[in-house]
């Protein structure tokens, strides 16, 4: 066990298993001499090369192209896109051919392949640069979509990942890459697919991912002080999707909420939410609320924006709604 | 050039030819449905270019695949079966005539959003380079995909990273019903090679043996590591886009003009003409081929429907949920 | 009034939009000579001239680019994806530039201007090409998203997003093109964001759109005959969302199922499902069920296809289930 | 060019560049939140570019846009007040540094996704074609953009119709941290205006002068209606790509190098050797700048935030739901 980063806990998933597989080899803007647009990449040029670790022109549909590409051939490329704003970029390579190719071709060859991809807002980059659009990409069967909340969890759905032959969207929040945890040494591996009771509450169960979990867990505490006991269910992964821990909880505590960071509409909640009451109808005892962005395009002024996000005290008022 | 392999490209397009002609009336007749994309007028150009390749090199192309196909070797009974939709076809009848793939056979589809295998055979190309192994990646596209970004973001990469792939543009005048002048600001396609500062020429496609002496040298200089190259091969295709076009973008004596260099036509007056084969021996390939489409079709219609429970196998490797 | 087909209600509102303003004009793939892919703007080059029916380049990106680029300018094109397939070729100018640049500098500008895209499957025309991601562009604030289900809706809904200042995808599916009904003649304009009650009934409320509709009417007229009276709501349009005369319908009838044609997950079910447990929870007698499309990519078999796709039957035995 | 007009020039430059540094400060101290990229060392280019166009002409660029807002008539002020995002700012604190706009004075933004102006470029040209009114777009971008598709899906369309375009790349030799060389096929960006069969020039972007002579004749080249063209203007940004770049991808030196061809610099001396101006004049100009730089931040510092009810305006011109 070591204390990381998520920034860390990313980077040393894709060093060890580099190390481990010679046919892993890393591309993307900026990945190589600069370290990563995020510095998450950094010092894997100077020990893997450049064979290793390609620097590809601002390209994103033939950076994924590539990407499956060379992994149709065997290869296991990890493609960074700078930020998950320029997948749209590359979306008929991402939804069109990787999530379809193993299927309409009758299951002949495999896509080991992982985009990592930066999610999230709340750093002023304005409307183009902001998007939390996870929920779409989750909508392509034959994508799977992971999206960690935890410097643990990144690792070892990372890592996942990087062996599994399936086309796999990895998705980091930008503002969690300095959230610090104890991260399991070595080879560290967490089957894909599965969400994950992060906090054992009995009053209310908060369902959530990705930047959402720390909201929750912030809001958990302050919950907590106020004497409501939240249960937090971690989907991190939105496809496959896994509602067993969620329904499990909700048996019990019988009221939720779904938080995300991402616009409300035909969101990630929208989905938990018609799932629970599909699989949960007679334990339901307050509607599903749901916790997300106000919808709009996120604006560059810090206050604005943050007025537009979903913030810990929206998460507090929401769990009161349902009790 | 043996005698024999002159023989074996004249039944490779007849072959083509008879195939496609009997999926034609197929879908006429309702057994195929989707869009059908034919290659008659153009099988010159994968005839001769595959002809020239080496096991070890991988083939993908577009939707107009069915020709592509049966050059890289997959037989016309897993054509005409996937056309039928059945479980026998080379796609388990999941692709249709857009989509068919056979990598054990190096060829790695039939795609058919336009442009978008361009950079997929970057990776391809990428694949062998960086393992080290000597094969060359063709890609096949129409001129009308030389407009679209992926296009370019393809062949700059390949040229960047020196990858190990052939481009090959057919040229076959229209993109639908659009004449290349009216889409493409430069009307000779391997112009665009120059922006790459890419080796690039120009080739006659209804002639198979000029396809095949360009292939051959372009592929072989490729292999040598020199980095990618463009062919422009000019051809014509002598049906609609795809069945049901109405044709109102082209004057029915420019498709006669054109068939007057049927490729097959013209193969078939140089190996008589040059003393290569009699007309009974190409008349006993017409035969030979037309049963072979016919045995095909047997095949397929023969074959059964892929199974219901199909439906969700492999759309993932690892299956949860 | 006339019968018209859906193909004809569309080509008479662009054609009349056409002759009233000289700023709207067409293009996009084979719209000019070749009279579009589907045949929608048949005899318009002949009559409007190559200035105003433009066959563009295949180049997806270019040509929703040129269609923003020009709206800015005051002009009002009328973009034609050939299929919503290859929008996602187009995707960064969809939702990064069309659906936030009004916004993000400050309402500068307006953006007239209406992408109409052929979507949804049934054709087998495989996996790439059969897809109905219309829910996925309805996540995107700033962009506005129509998809009719009646030859007059069509027209009305058609001519209100040509006049309309605001970007407006509108989609039109591939197999209701030939249904025909009577639309009223001339300057008929359905204002944008308000949805339908399209048949009446008080036994169950059927929320749909676009080709669901159709399979709505077939199901209700089945249940008809068992004595069931379906209500159904038709959204036509998915951003905004119009949810009022499905909750008034929902308040008479306490059950509803949603019936759409794209997969299910993350689709417009959860939504509509979300919001009425949101805002009819006293209502609900049972769980709302969706019906869509299996989580598959769309095979070219033509059994294996129809499979995948909602069909009349389950939407009637989603009714039962929830009554 | 009269006097007057070579010290706007100069002012003009200098402006930016104090502006610029003002704003670096303002960054370090937290008033200016996300992505910043100063325009420092390439104060030329816009300058010149700018100068030579009439009103009546379109400027639309990517987001290392301060520089290109101010020489398209926008105060000061309001640039700084949007940096502080605030509501007197030119996009109303909604953009910040990288989508600053003001159709009023013709400039159509800032833009962020790398490439994706161009296409929206052919759309503004489209519109004065088709009103036959003579405006010419001119859209600049950076040598990395050109490796996207959007460049070569816009370059194209724009010469198949004749757009009245001018493409400006400016090639400050690095897309971020990766050289020229590293993502393009062709070193000469200008060489890829050969793919679309379009006439190019290379400027010396480091020399007002030069770049305000070649925009000139290439702006009236394309008024006059012969289609589009690129200009490829050489110049080298001093600062880092944006702020809190560790610029591991370059040598100091190189950076010092280039330093000393500080378009300001050689402006400098070019005035004075050439007794257009005289140093006090410049001196002048300098304090001008200056004060004109110190009033623009008092302005934006004491400028309120905008509304929080302001969030959901101008979501849609027409407000649904
Ligand atoms: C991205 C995309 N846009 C549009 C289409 C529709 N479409 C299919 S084929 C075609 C014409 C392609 O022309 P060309 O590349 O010259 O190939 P050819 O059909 O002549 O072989 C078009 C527009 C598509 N499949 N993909
Ligand atoms: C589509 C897209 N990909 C990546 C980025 C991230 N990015 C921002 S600027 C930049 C470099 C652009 O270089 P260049 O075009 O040369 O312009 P310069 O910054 O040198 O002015 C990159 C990669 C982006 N904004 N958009
Ligand atoms: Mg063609
Ligand atoms: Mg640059």
């Amino acid at each position: 066990m070591a204390r990381l980063s998520m920034r860390e806990a990313i980077s040393q998933a894709m060093w060890e298993e580099m190390e481990r597989d010679p046919n892993v080899f890393i591309l993307g803007e900026e990945v190589g001499v600069w370290g990563g647009s995020y510095a998450v990449t950094k010092g894997f040029y100077d020990h893997f090369g450049g064979e290793r670790v390609r620097d590809t022109p601002i390209a994103e549909s033939v950076i994924i192209g590539a990407t499956i590409g060379s992994a149709m051939t065997g290869l296991r490329p990890i493609a960074e896109l700078m930020t998950i704003n320029f997948a749209f970029a590359a979306m008929d390579h991402i939804v069109n051919e990787a999530a379809k190719l193993h299927y309409m071709f009758g299951g002949q060859f495999v896509l080991p392949m992982v985009i990592r991809a930066v999610t999230g807002g709340g750093r002023q980059l304005g409307a183009t640069h902001s998007q939390t659009p996870d929920v779409i990409f989750a909508h392509f069967p034959g994508l799977k979509v992971v999206a960690p909340g935890t410097p643990e969890d990144a690792k070892g759905l990372l890592k996942a990942a990087i062996r599994s032959n399936d086309p796999i969207l990895f998705l980091e929040h930008a503002t969690l890459y300095q959230m610090r945890a104890e991260v399991p040494d070595g080879d560290y591996v967490i089957p894909i697919g599965k969400s994950k009771v992060q906090r054992a509450g009995k009053d209310v169960t908060i369902v959530t991912y990705s930047k959402g979990l720390e909201i929750s867990m912030k809001a958990a505490d302050e919950l907590e002080k106020q004497g409501i006991q939240a249960e937090i269910v971690d989907l991190r992964t939105l496809r496959p999707l896994d509602m067993e821990p969620v329904i499990e909880s909700f048996k019990k505590t019988n009221r939720a909420v779904v938080v995300e960071e991402g616009w409300k509409s035909f969101g990630v909640g929208a989905e938990v939410s018609a799932r629970i009451y599909e699989q949960a109808f007679d334990y339901v005892d307050a509607p599903v609320r749901r916790v997300a962005q106000k919808e709009v395009p996120l604006p560059y002024n810090r206050t604005l924006e943050q007025s537009a996000l979903p913030q810990v005290a929206d998460v507090v008022a929401a769990v009161k709604e349902v009790l | 050039m043996d005698k024999q392999k002159y023989l074996d490209l004249y039944y490779q397009m007849v072959l083509i030819r008879r195939m496609e002609e009997r999926g034609a009336e197929l879908y006429q007749a309702g057994k195929i449905g989707g869009f059908m994309h034919l290659y008659i007028g153009q099988e010159a150009v994968s005839t001769g270019l595959i002809a020239a390749r080496q096991p070890q090199d991988r083939v993908i192309t577009a939707y107009r695949d069915h020709g592509v196909a049966l050059n890289c070797g997959i037989p016309v009974s897993q054509i005409m079966a996937e056309l039928l939709g059945k479980s026998t076809g080379v796609s388990k009848g999941r692709g249709g005539s857009m989509h068919m793939a056979d990598v054990t056979k190096n060829f790695w589809g039939g795609h058919a959003i336009v442009g978008a295998h361009l950079p997929l055979a970057t990776g391809l190309a990428l694949g062998d380079k960086y393992a080290g192994r000597d094969g060359v990646t063709i890609c096949m596209f129409g001129e009308g995909a030389t407009n679209i970004g992926f296009f370019h973001e393809a062949l700059n990469l390949s040229k960047v990273w020196t990858l190990p792939v052939l481009w090959v543009c057919e040229n076959n005048m229209y993109g639908m019903g659009t004449a290349v002048g009216r889409a493409s600001a430069v009307s000779e396609i391997q112009q665009k090679a120059e922006g790459y500062g890419m080796a690039h020429e120009r080739v006659d496609g209804m002639n198979v043996l000029a396809v095949y002496e360009a292939a051959h040298k372009a592929i072989e200089t490729v292999r040598s590591g020199s980095g990618p190259r463009m062919l422009e091969i000019m051809t014509y295709r002598f049906r609609g886009h795809s069945m049901g076009d109405p044709e109102r973008y082209r004057k029915h004596e420019e498709v006669l003009k054109w068939e007057e260099q049927d490729p097959i036509g013209v193969f078939h007056a140089y190996l008589t003409t040059n003393k290569q084969a009699a007309d009974k021996d190409l008349d006993e390939i017409d035969q030979r081929a037309l049963a072979e489409v016919q045995k095909a079709v047997e095949f397929a219609e023969a074959s059964p429907e892929p199974a219901l429970e199909s439906l969700f196998d492999d759309i993932y490797y690892t299956e949860e949920v």
